[in-house]
């Protein structure tokens, strides 16, 4: 009886030491410290529409489709798993982690984030290329280092069948003029 | 009886010192309840109005009667669970405000009635005909048994030091001889009759017929709205009326007056925190250590009260 | 009685039951976090109940598995009227990193009609807290849908 | 203490014992594969089991029909005392696909092989309760989620009216339903519980309510690197275990030696969780027999570590830093700083409550004498972790299997010999100071250096087996690689889908009051056990087409940001 007493008091001892330390959040706010993974942010205008965040995405949250003239990237955040996986594929620095988790809707499509960004075309039969933004980076990339000819890389607007059809139609030429 | 008699009757039923401030303070002092467990778990806690709210939600809510329930039993039980602490608190109270109202064998009428909300749990648990009421009707049947022959003991104690089974005879004895805790049998009782009363109540660590971790509220696991509201409303007056009854009959005598009712509220205080202290730091028992613990060690010590008694300890 | 003052109640006290749909455990601990110390509901009047027919509010986590989804359904009907239908964490809100299995049906969504999507993964308590405040009007919702056309 | 004997020696002692039984595939380090015929598993086991006191750990089933023309089962036992793990691969013709049950010799396999029976529709023949246990009921028959034909995200007909097939309660005796939502399961489980009163006589399970089906994911999209943030998800208690076995068993099966620092990295978070995780337990524990309070202390002193794995990592619960090599991102540079305070008021803290539960009558009233489970059933049904701890087997991987960093941390393996509640509540408390004990030592020897290994692709068809001691017992891991960027195969045993197959024996002779108590002293994790956390390869067609400099380009910036 007394050794309960005693362990009884100690208890008490136990929970009394802390206190009440419950927090005022949400009336005070509470963030999260360090580099906390919130909600993904996405920059619309440095993205260029070439996937490489879907394929990295383990809940497979984002999805490419090209209609009418652009290229639909859609990210369904509402199964996000925050794991950070798109923000470190991103050539471009796009996408980054925000502090954001006061993310409660009714509604699942809320937390959905369409882009549409412009489809580049084939300068030939006008089939659809990948986004204009995709093109123009890969061109400047690559007249930036200088080693490649202007017409190659002029050539990049080229669908395959169209590059392999002129190739060969060169190549007829050639022989013809050969000939 | 004239008209205006009996509409002072009804209005002491119904709403002074009955039903309705009853229910008032019993709801109030269960946020008192769950505002020290707070502090005891080192968290915030209710506002004051939550007792309220949570009634008020209850008795707006659609209340479902499961299939294969029997329809009576389930219906009424909660009505009698409430009808047995409304007159519980008229007894109590009117002894207080009023000990004029005083009756022969009072305190024997209050001991039956204050039996009602058990025995209307275990007809809610009979009634609603799922694995979890049934064995939480069984286990709330052993346990009125066990705490019943304490409780009935412990007034045995009461009765044979003062002789009386009467409010107002029990208060002129207390002004005479001094509050009855003051002697070895009628702190004995008092002991007993705080064990009882945690049972009575349901709190832990006697909680074992509603037991949410295992039976998952057992009797109650069924009801929804209404019924549940009106079964949380009788035990919020218990809380209120058994304490105080527990006050009258041991500390000393009651009087109208301002400076009894001060210390009347002051003593009514100290048991609520012990209930509510040892309700928030212990675990549940199971039935059958709870059983022992009746029939054994609490037994034996009212019994060995009664003989201090009769030997005028 | 009062219809404001029955609002008022509805407002000031929901118990919660808390169903597990297949969820990882992440979602349901942090639902029991909330209860405690630190975060603390009951400040809010929420409780967790054990029993659906004593609930106002079903706390849903997980993608609602092939097996589990009929349970749900039926403890679904087990709650009085009225109710709500909170789902936490992504497995609820759309179906999580297993959305597309054999063995879940995608969401909460897609078998219950639900009130109040809460994600995460696991959403902090500080984001349940959030939720459970937003749905009693105390604060504002801070998600919407974004679309951008490039011009 | 028996000499500890190489894997090349087990090796050669076996191909004495069972000449024409057992031919030797690999004896690598701690793994050693055997070939063995179906006939012959019976025999093997009794003897694994007899003179080797071999610890029975899983079977794997894989459908390598389209590579190999065969189903292979590999049982895989672990030798603790050689630190070896026994891996018997059998083959079964697709024309006749039985295996002889090893059930009947050792009890602990039960689970393992109704499961190759649902998943994999090998029957294991001999098996005493050969009844559905992973797929829902409504699953119809003679469809097999993890043959190579099915597709993950097909979703076969529902078969209306179909009940679990549950055994009916003995005569006199009455029904007392546990679930499948049930307040002190946080997880969906099914178990009738048969009773006299109130006294239990028998029960039933019918768990798997939480089944997901991650094995088929891989299918579409997982790859390599994106498995372990699946893994991370089947259990969210003790994500990070599940994700560092994966990871380590893929190395394993790569050959990859990842550098000091992440080996350190990785031992230190998963102590955190170990901490978080015990004390979590400590407040449920309480919490099913009554007493809140305690469960509302402990989970106040356990939030602190769940504000600092959120600090460390970014996240309370899923950290998303294992992969395969190494962790992604270092530790913040002052990690030190914020980690050690919080521990050492965690274990000042930890004191005062270990010494209230020990001195708690009540506690003790009810944790003292309930739910016991011997040595010999603790053995016999292969438990692991603190469940076998407390019933006085004195085993633990990260002694008997060393992993991450633990070969050079000191700690004490906490073993007690009651087997009841009582005694595994005993363990986790002990065990709470050696994971700080453990914590400290980290913080104190961590080396600099790179936290992620280099390495080219991963080599197909290679086997990898890991262990990692989870705060409810040893988490196993299966790795089979693949062609392309997928595992072949990946199977996860989680602690529980050992620990729960001796509920039974727990609850033997109980009263119904002690079974939530009972139940949960093992600290099931249900979501672990039923992942079946399988990821198969197959030609899955990428969708979008990539641009080789692109790649280039993003391969650049996740060294530069790893870094």
């Amino acid at each position: 009886m007394f050794r309960h007493t005693i362990s009884e008091l100690k208890e008490a001892l136990v929970c009394l030491q802390a206190g009440q330390v419950t927090l005022r959040y949400p009336f005070q706010p509470h963030p999260a410290e360090g580099e906390f993974r919130g909600l993904p942010a996405v920059e619309a205008s440095r993205c260029i529409g070439c996937g490489a965040c879907a394929n990295a995405c383990p809940a497979r949250v984002i999805s490419l489709e090209d209609i009418e003239g652009y290229r639909l990237v859609k990210f369904e955040l509402g199964r996000c798993t925050y794991c950070a996986s798109c923000r470190d594929a991103c050539p471009q620095e796009a996408i980054s982690m925000s502090p954001m988790f006061e993310t409660a809707t009714g509604a699942a499509a809320d937390l959905v984030i369409s882009l549409r960004l412009k489809l580049a075309y084939c300068r030939v039969c006008g089939a659809p290329l990948g986004t204009r933004r995709a093109m123009e980076w890969v061109q400047s990339a690559l007249s930036e280092t200088g080693e490649y000819p202007g017409e190659m890389i002029k050539g990049l607007e080229m669908c395959l069948p169209c590059k392999r059809r002129q190739a060969l139609t060169t190549a007829i030429l050639l022989e013809e003029v050969a000939a | 009886m004239t008209l205006d008699k009996l509409g002072l009757h009804i209005f002491s039923t119904l709403v002074f010192p009955g039903f309705f401030f009853t229910a008032m303070v019993g709801l109030f002092l269960t946020w008192v309840d769950r505002k020290v467990t707070a502090v005891v778990q080192s968290r915030m806690g209710p506002p004051w109005f939550q007792p309220y709210a949570d009634i008020g939600k209850l008795l707006g809510k659609q209340m479902l009667i499961p299939r294969g329930s029997r329809r009576v039993g389930f219906l009424l039980a909660p009505l009698i669970a409430l009808a047995g602490s409304t007159l519980a608190a008229v007894i109590v109270f009117q002894a207080l405000f009023d000990p004029a109202a005083s009756f022969v064998g009072d305190i024997i009428v209050l001991v039956y009635l204050a039996a009602l909300p058990p025995i209307a749990l275990i007809i809610a648990g009979a009634a609603s005909r799922s694995p979890f009421g049934a064995i939480g009707a069984g286990r709330e049947m052993s346990m009125v048994l066990a705490y019943e022959v304490g409780f009935v003991l412990a007034i045995t104690i009461v009765l044979i030091k003062t002789g009386s089974l009467r409010f107002s005879e029990l208060s002129a004895y207390q002004a005479a001889h001094g509050p009855l805790l003051f002697s070895l049998s009628g702190l004995i009782a008092l002991v007993v009759a705080l064990f009882c009363a945690q049972a009575k109540l349901g709190y832990l660590p006697f909680d074992i017929s509603e037991a949410d971790t295992e039976l998952i509220g057992g009797p109650l696991a069924e009801y929804s709205g209404s019924g549940l509201a009106l079964f949380k409303l009788a035990v919020a007056m218990t809380f209120f009326h058994l304490p105080a009854f527990l006050v009258i009959l041991f500390m000393g005598p009651i009087e109208p007056n301002l400076f009894s009712m001060a210390g009347f509220l002051i003593k009514l205080a100290i048991l609520l925190f012990l209930i509510i202290i040892v309700k928030s730091t212990h675990a549940r028992l199971r039935l059958d250590q709870a059983l022992h613990l009746f029939w054994g060690k609490l037994a034996i010590l009212a019994l060995a009260g009664v003989f201090l008694a009769l030997i005028g300890w | 009685m009062n219809r404001g003052l029955l609002n008022w109640c509805f407002k000031k006290s929901i118990w919660v039951y808390h169903v597990n749909a297949g969820s990882c455990n992440g979602c349901d601990i942090e639902i029991l976090d909330v209860l405690t110390p630190y975060y603390d509901c009951e400040r809010f009047g929420i409780r967790l109940v054990h029993t659906p027919r004593h609930a106002d509010a079903l706390l849903v986590a997980g993608p609602v598995t092939r097996q589990v989804r009929e349970r749900l359904l039926r403890v679904y009907e087990a709650v009085p009227q009225p109710k709500l239908v909170i789902g936490v964490g992504s497995c609820a809100t759309g179906g999580g990193i297993w959305f597309d299995s054999y063995a879940t049906y995608g969401g909460l969504g897609n078998v219950l009609p639900v009130n109040l999507y809460i994600p995460g993964c696991p959403p902090r308590p500080e984001a349940i807290l959030y939720g459970v405040a937003q749905a009693l009007g105390l604060v504002p919702k801070q998600v919407a849908a974004q679309e951008y056309v490039e011009t | 203490m028996p000499i500890r004997r190489t894997a090349r020696q087990i090796a050669e002692q076996f191909a004495i014992q069972f000449p024409e039984w057992m031919q030797l595939e690999m004896a690598t380090g701690d793994t050693i594969q055997f070939g063995v015929d179906r006939k012959a598993l019976p025999p093997i086991t009794r003897y694994l089991r007899d003179e080797e006191q071999a610890r029975f750990i899983v079977s794997v089933g894989t459908d390598r029909r389209l590579d190999a023309g065969y189903f292979e089962i590999t049982n895989i036992f672990g030798l603790d005392q050689d630190q070896v793990f026994l891996l018997l691969r059998t083959e079964v013709d697709p024309a006749d696909p039985n295996i002889p049950s090893i059930t009947p010799e050792i009890h602990g396999a039960n689970w393992a092989e109704r499961e190759l029976q649902d998943m994999l529709g090998v029957t294991a023949v001999g098996h005493p309760d050969p009844r559905r246990l992973v797929l829902p009921d409504d699953w119809p028959d003679g469809v097999h989620p993890l043959r190579k034909d099915f597709a993950y995200n097909q979703r076969p007909e529902i078969v209306p009216g179909r009940n679990p097939e549950l055994k009916s309660p003995p005569e006199g005796s009455t029904l007392f339903p546990i679930g499948p939502f049930y307040p002190t399961l946080e997880e969906p489980v099914f178990i009738n519980l048969f009773v006299h009163g109130e006294h239990i006589v028998g029960m039933d399970y019918r768990g798997f309510f939480a089944h997901r089906g991650i094995e088929k994911l891989g299918d579409a999209a997982l790859t390599y690197q994106q498995v372990p943030f699946i893994a991370e998800r089947i259990c969210g208690i003790c994500g990070f275990v599940h994700s560092s076995c994966y990871c380590q068993a893929a190395e394993k099966a790569a050959g990859i030696e990842i550098p000091p620092r992440a080996r350190y990295i990785r031992t230190l978070l998963l102590e955190l969780e170990r901490i978080h995780s015990h004390l979590l337990w400590i407040g449920l524990a309480c919490h099913f027999i009554g007493f809140d309070t305690l469960f509302m202390q402990a989970w106040r002193i356990r939030e602190p570590v769940m504000w600092l794995t959120e600090y460390i990592t970014g996240n309370r619960k899923t950290y998303g830093m294992n992969q395969i090599g190494g962790v992604a991102r270092d530790l913040p540079e002052d990690a030190k700083d914020r980690i050690l305070p919080v521990i050492e008021r965690i274990a000042a803290e930890v004191a005062g409550v270990a010494d209230a539960i020990v001195g708690d009558s009540s506690l003790a009233l009810r944790l003292q004498g309930t739910g016991i489970l011997s040595a010999a059933a603790a053995r016999d049904l292969c438990v692991i972790g603190p469940t076998a701890r407390g019933s006085g087997l004195d085993i633990d991987a990260r002694r008997d299997h060393p992993f991450a960093a633990y070969g050079d941390m000191e700690f004490e393996v906490c073993v007690e010999q009651g087997g009841d509640n009582w005694a595994r509540t005993m363990v986790r408390i002990r065990e709470l100071s050696e994971a700080i004990k453990i914590a400290r030592q980290v913080l104190d020897k961590i080396p600099a250096g790179p936290v992620m290994a280099d390495f080219a692709e991963i080599p197909p068809g290679r086997v990898g087996v890991s262990s990692v001691e989870a705060p409810r017992g040893e988490v196993h891991h299966y790795v089979r690689t693949g062609a392309g960027q997928r595992p072949d195969r990946w199977r996860v045993r989680a602690p529980s889908f050992n620990n729960l197959q001796s509920i039974p024996a727990l609850l033997q002779g109980m009263t119904i009051a002690d079974a939530p108590i009972s139940i949960g002293s093992l600290d099931p994790c249900f979501s672990c056990t039923e992942r079946l956390g399988v990821v198969d390869q197959t030609t899955g067609q990428l969708r979008i087409y990539k641009q080789a400099d692109l790649l280039a380009e993003f391969r650049h910036k996740r060294e530069r940001r790893t870094r």
